[in-house]
């Protein structure tokens, strides 16, 4: 199986559904002829030319906007993002049409479009090239929001996605697009939306966790070993629909509960999950549901390894639930 | 192609809306209205022949009857609201002539992108009046599942687009619409309607802007009413004139006498015609008059005089093409009344009907957040369900 | 004491400290000489001129961009809103100016200043008139949330708002805005931001809320009297900073909680507030942490009353609670 | 006031930016940008004597160091990025004469709204070099205390205002600024900077259509580098120019040479005259060119032509106004060896001293974003205090 990592996966998913599907467009500033600031969209205008590749005006609202026209008209768009911090203002063209436009017609029009966009810290990108946002999108009645953080998952769930009814905000963690490499199968396969994938099984504590701090969450479960604590790791995948399944079986066999984000703590999806958890396994906690996540400040320059969830914070709070 | 055959001039002049109370110096006489804009029917009702287009006598009455139509609901519908028949409601007396003469130039298969005051465009397009009816109402008929407020309509049998408040937030989907007929080689269009206040949103500019850049086949009307809520157009921008904006985007800005049917006809099918083939989009600023409130829960009194009133009053649109058509031998009073009395009966027997109809269920809340319901709201609408019956014991 | 409603409580605190304080400016739609159209600002265009009281151009980007430039150089803008619903095109200005203009420049610039919008449903306004969308500021770090239930606390709260040294966003309980009226003292007078009220005190479960809700919560709160069952009830008044210290209070108390909120419930700021409790009283709890909130839709037109939180819903949360 | 006499054009032309692989129909030649813009030292080095600006020897030459400073600083900068001793950098060589003629302009109690590519700006405004390093090396000496990437200044003692990423968004602010300059009755004004790409954004369209509407005394200078990251600008618009752009908002619209030093000082005086005297807005669009890439993240290969930077080279500001100066017998080659060592001595001397100030605080992180801070904040800092001292142990 051929190894890659998550840029290329995007790439493959892109490239491979546009050759099968001729509704597919991209669009999106410098995804044309440059390829895409990370490279994501390389080799498509060459492949699919200029009516399928669109370099856009640097106007978001313009390009969500007219990809909504285009999904309403039955193509399949995919707008890019360049950086998620880049997409407010294309909010109200997000929470206003993208979210509403079938509840609102009845069920008489819809626009399925699956928006790219590199998110999260980790790059030295500073305030306005690090942001998590994606608990605005969770908070926005219409929307599906996946998260991958493995080029497996990437790919069959950007798939899924460019396949899926329904408007869907897709996360890529910029931090780990070239740092996480992994095999996939060859030719077509799709990950189910809606599904958590239980990432590593343990009985002591649950750590929730999605994108990057997967991979934060995965490092210290390992280091825990070495405590003697065995921790479930649960990778979200899609913060919406949620597995809530998923996390409930974890949690009511720990009774012990960690979630890690990016995102700045207060009302940052962690909130959610832990509200879901209260309100439906409260029974079964042995502690508190303690949140690892980014602090309640603009994302930080200098000193950003500070402010990102990392092993040692995990790790602390593995403690302190061990010892509640 | 070349469009100066019909472009008169984008125009210099939107300071006539100030009013009397304004404080400014730019103040002026609302004597400006005529010039610089195109008209077929002029106000002492003179014909430029030139211009005219040639409709046969059968399309000339259904322009009026439509106009008809859609004033005659209008006053219905403030009285429904008035009585609590109906929530809410917008009204569009006064902009019939733009609405209907530039909706009328497209055709069926084309698009039509509208606002929450475009009625007149919905009924040349041959909307059942029941489904307008049911809407207002949000009962079980209603296409839009009593989801939407009154006036938020849409409706996929004519190609009407689903209606959101944000205003101009619909323009970046129009042109979206359009770039896709495009690379689908259709030679379809899309028409997209917004008014004088639209100007002024972010999404305007986007509109227009990946319009111009891709040269998609839309057709921007806008409704210079004169009035965004409160708001003359003399402060909403201090650009000449609507028209103009479309330079900015490298295409042609077309001004016209919007309480002229017949003129914004003419420039709407010019414009299709050029967009059909290839020409890109084009901006048609029609200027026009809402002769009643912004809206049921809008007191215009607090902003405009009744000389303004007054004013727009004799440039009635409905009288103007009634002069015209008397003039064509098309219109007598015997027309009228029939028009009148089978107009009424047709809206009064929609009403009662749908009346009649029940609000839809409390179920449908859930549908259609998505193309399937999710666990997740499933279990919402059960929660929901419960505590009506739980109210029921 | 004077009784008055909100509007006019909103109204007597811009006209009252516009004449103290002449930085004041006010911003926004129809603002001017209609004086809003929910009359909130009637009067002040006569008083104070067209230039203190601007009725601007119709975008909310705009208004928001040049009320945070002339909080720069000086001034005290007071943008209005006039639905919450249409604030969206000005999310950007909001995130990316607003919320980090005085971190970003490392405290060299900062940008005082209260947006007003009337928010909620209830007043059969669909989609695009009636939401709640609180969770997205709380979730920005650098704003504060204020959110006022009565006259008293509107016309204090805004009050202090306007003095405030911080960017706040100030939402008005439409719903309610004639509905509820209520005595206040002649002349000035504050109410701190920061600080939640007790609205009603009681033993056996803790109700938490804001806003319109508020009112919901008390009538639900003397309906369960009815079955022996006392209330707590916990008006937040400001979101964020957030009266942790009065909620633990009230759950330590009584070790049941609902939360009511109108806004969707997934990622609404119930979920802070639920997560804040499971972070630090979880041992009080004495059964789930229960949400009463809006649906995960957009907000329907014909259905309103089945969509938001009613004294039922929250009897039925409370019976649920006693019973656990 | 009349503004005709500078006002020689907004001009028809902007394709010039199209690179040779540019597959569309609209591509043209790069001869054509000569031609409808203003210029006051042609290529061939004649001077239009009758806009010349008459500025002293010592004003000459200070503009001529500040642009070799800032041309040897990009070139360092660009060096210390490779070298991993900044994390990122923008360079702005090419378009010296556009910042440092345009600001120049401009009095110390004027402000400025500058982008992320305006170091030439802030330093001809003054700025200390060691200030500009420091907030590239985001240490504790950092104005901005390192809480954001290079290139993201702010400045307050030169009144040179915060950046942020997002394109557009300090146009509103800048407006807003001036706005209330108007409203304290004070007679300065502001200079808002961006970039072509920046043309398309909401922010501008509001930015402009306010400043049009209260007649702001803002400036907006716009450098139109012909690129946006791997936009050409003729993909960016359709509009035949970018300067035409400020009629639909109502003010005017200047085209100059913008590497041409005394066009772009000249253009701006009359703006800021004009401005400062009540007669609100102006647009500059200054011609100018990105020599090198759009930040050192982004390689240019990937979509411009060899013949194309060849072209603008052949354009170089600096080259341009130091024929200009030599004619007038202020440069000759010692002057110009003199000015580079000043400049590579101070700059080296500023790099050193700041490389040895250490990076700001961890419990920097938690100040600043509210005035005071609140108690979730201490709680978060004592946490991630508490991880330190335990990593310590
Ligand atoms: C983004 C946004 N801001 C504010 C409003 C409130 N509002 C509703 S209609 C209106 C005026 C619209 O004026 P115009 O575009 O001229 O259209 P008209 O109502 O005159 O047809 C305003 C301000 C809104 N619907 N959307
Ligand atoms: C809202 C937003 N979208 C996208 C970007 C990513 N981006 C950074 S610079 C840039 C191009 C800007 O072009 P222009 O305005 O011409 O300025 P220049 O860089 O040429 O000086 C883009 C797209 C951004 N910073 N902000
Ligand atoms: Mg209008
Ligand atoms: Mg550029």
């Amino acid at each position: 199986m051929p190894t890659i990592n998550i840029v290329q996966a995007v790439n493959q998913a892109l490239k491979e559904e546009m050759r099968r599907d001729d509704r597919i467009v991209v669009l999106g500033e410098d995804v044309g002829r440059d390829g895409g600031v990370f490279r994501a969209t390389e080799g498509l205008y060459d492949e699919f030319g200029p009516d399928r590749v669109m370099d856009t005006p640097l106007a978001e609202s313009g390009i969500i906007g007219t990809a909504i026209g285009m999904a309403i008209y039955g193509l399949n768009p995919v707008p890019e993002i360049q950086f998620l911090d880049f997409i407010y203002p294309a909010f109200d063209q997000i929470v206003t049409n993208l979210a509403k436009l079938r509840y609102r017609s009845g069920g008489q029009y819809s626009c399925h479009l699956v928006v790219r966009a590199p998110y999260g810290g980790g790059i030295k990108g500073g305030h306005y090239h690090s942001q998590s946002s994606e608990a605005y999108f969770t908070h926005t009645a219409g929307l599906k929001v996946v998260i991958p953080s493995s080029p497996y998952d990437t790919k069959g769930l950007l798939l899924s996605s460019l396949r899926d009814p329904d408007p869907i905000i897709f996360l890529e963690p910029k931090r780990i697009y070239r740092a996480v490499k992994g095999e996939i199968p060859e030719g077509e396969f799709t990950v189910p939306i809606g599904k958590a994938r239980i990432a590593r099984e343990g009985r002591d504590v649950s750590i929730l966790a999605y994108g990057a701090m997967l991979h934060v969450a995965m490092d210290a479960a390992e280091a825990a070993k070495k405590n003697g604590v065995e921790a479930d790791v649960v990778d979200l995948r899609t913060l919406v629909p949620l597995d809530i399944d998923a996390i409930l079986s974890s949690v009511q066999k720990t009774g012990r509960v960690i979630i890690v984000h990016e995102a700045p703590r207060t009302s940052g999806f962690g909130a959610e999950i832990s509200a879901q958890i209260a309100e439906r396994a409260i029974e079964y906690l042995k502690g508190p549901i303690l949140r690892v996540t980014g602090y309640d400040t603009p994302f930080p320059y200098t000193l950003e390894e500070y402010y990102l969830p990392s092993v040692p914070k995990v790790l602390k709070a593995i403690e302190k639930l061990m010892q509640y | 192609m070349n469009s100066s055959h019909y472009l008169i001039d984008s125009g210099r002049r939107n300071r006539r809306f100030l009013t009397q109370t304004e404080q400014q110096e730019e103040q002026e006489s609302l004597s400006h209205i005529e010039g610089d804009m195109l008209q077929v029917i002029s106000l002492e009702g003179k014909i430029n022949a030139q211009l005219e287009p040639k409709l046969s006598v059968e399309d000339l009455k259904k322009l009026y009857k439509t106009m008809v139509l859609t004033r005659v609901l209008d006053t219905k519908c403030m009285n429904m609201q008035r009585q609590g028949r109906i929530g809410f409601y917008v009204p569009c007396a006064g902009q019939e002539a733009a609405q209907i003469g530039s909706a009328f130039a497209a055709t069926a298969e084309d698009w039509i992108v509208p606002t929450y005051r475009d009625q007149g465009v919905a009924l040349i397009r041959g909307l059942d009046l029941r489904k307008l009816i049911a809407h207002l109402m949000g009962n079980s008929s209603d296409s839009m599942m009593g989801k939407q407020m009154p006036n938020h309509w849409g409706f996929s049998e004519i190609h009407f687009m689903s209606v959101a408040s944000p205003i101009a937030a619909q323009l970046p989907v129009a042109t979206g619409i359009a770039m896709s007929m495009k690379l689908k080689k259709k030679d379809t269009i899309v028409l997209a309607y917004h008014g004088d206040g639209a100007t002024s949103e972010g999404d305007f500019h986007a509109a227009y802007n990946f319009a111009g850049v891709y040269k998609a086949p839309v057709i921007f009307i806008c409704e210079n009413n004169g009035w965004a809520i409160s708001v003359p157009v003399a402060r909403q921008t201090a650009a000449a004139t609507l028209a103009i904006k479309a330079e900015a985007y490298g295409f042609d800005g077309v001004r016209v006498d919007g309480n002229d049917i017949l003129a914004v006809y003419k420039a709407t099918k010019l414009a299709i015609d050029r967009a059909r083939s290839g020409g890109g989009p084009t901006m048609i600023e029609c200027l026009t008059y809402r002769m009643g409130p912004h809206s049921t829960s809008d007191d215009p009194t607090k902003y405009r005089t009744k000389e303004e009133i007054e004013f727009w009053k004799k440039r009635d649109p409905i009288e103007r093409f009634k002069n015209y058509l008397e003039l064509r031998g098309v219109w007598n009073q015997d027309f009228e009344n029939k028009a009148r009395t089978v107009v009424d009966e047709e809206i009064n027997r929609a009403i009662e009907e749908e009346e009649k109809i029940p609000p839809p269920e409390t179920s449908s809340i859930f549908k259609d957040v998505y193309a399937e319901e999710p666990a997740s709201l499933r279990e919402q609408e059960k929660e929901e369900l419960s505590y009506e019956s739980s109210s029921k014991e």
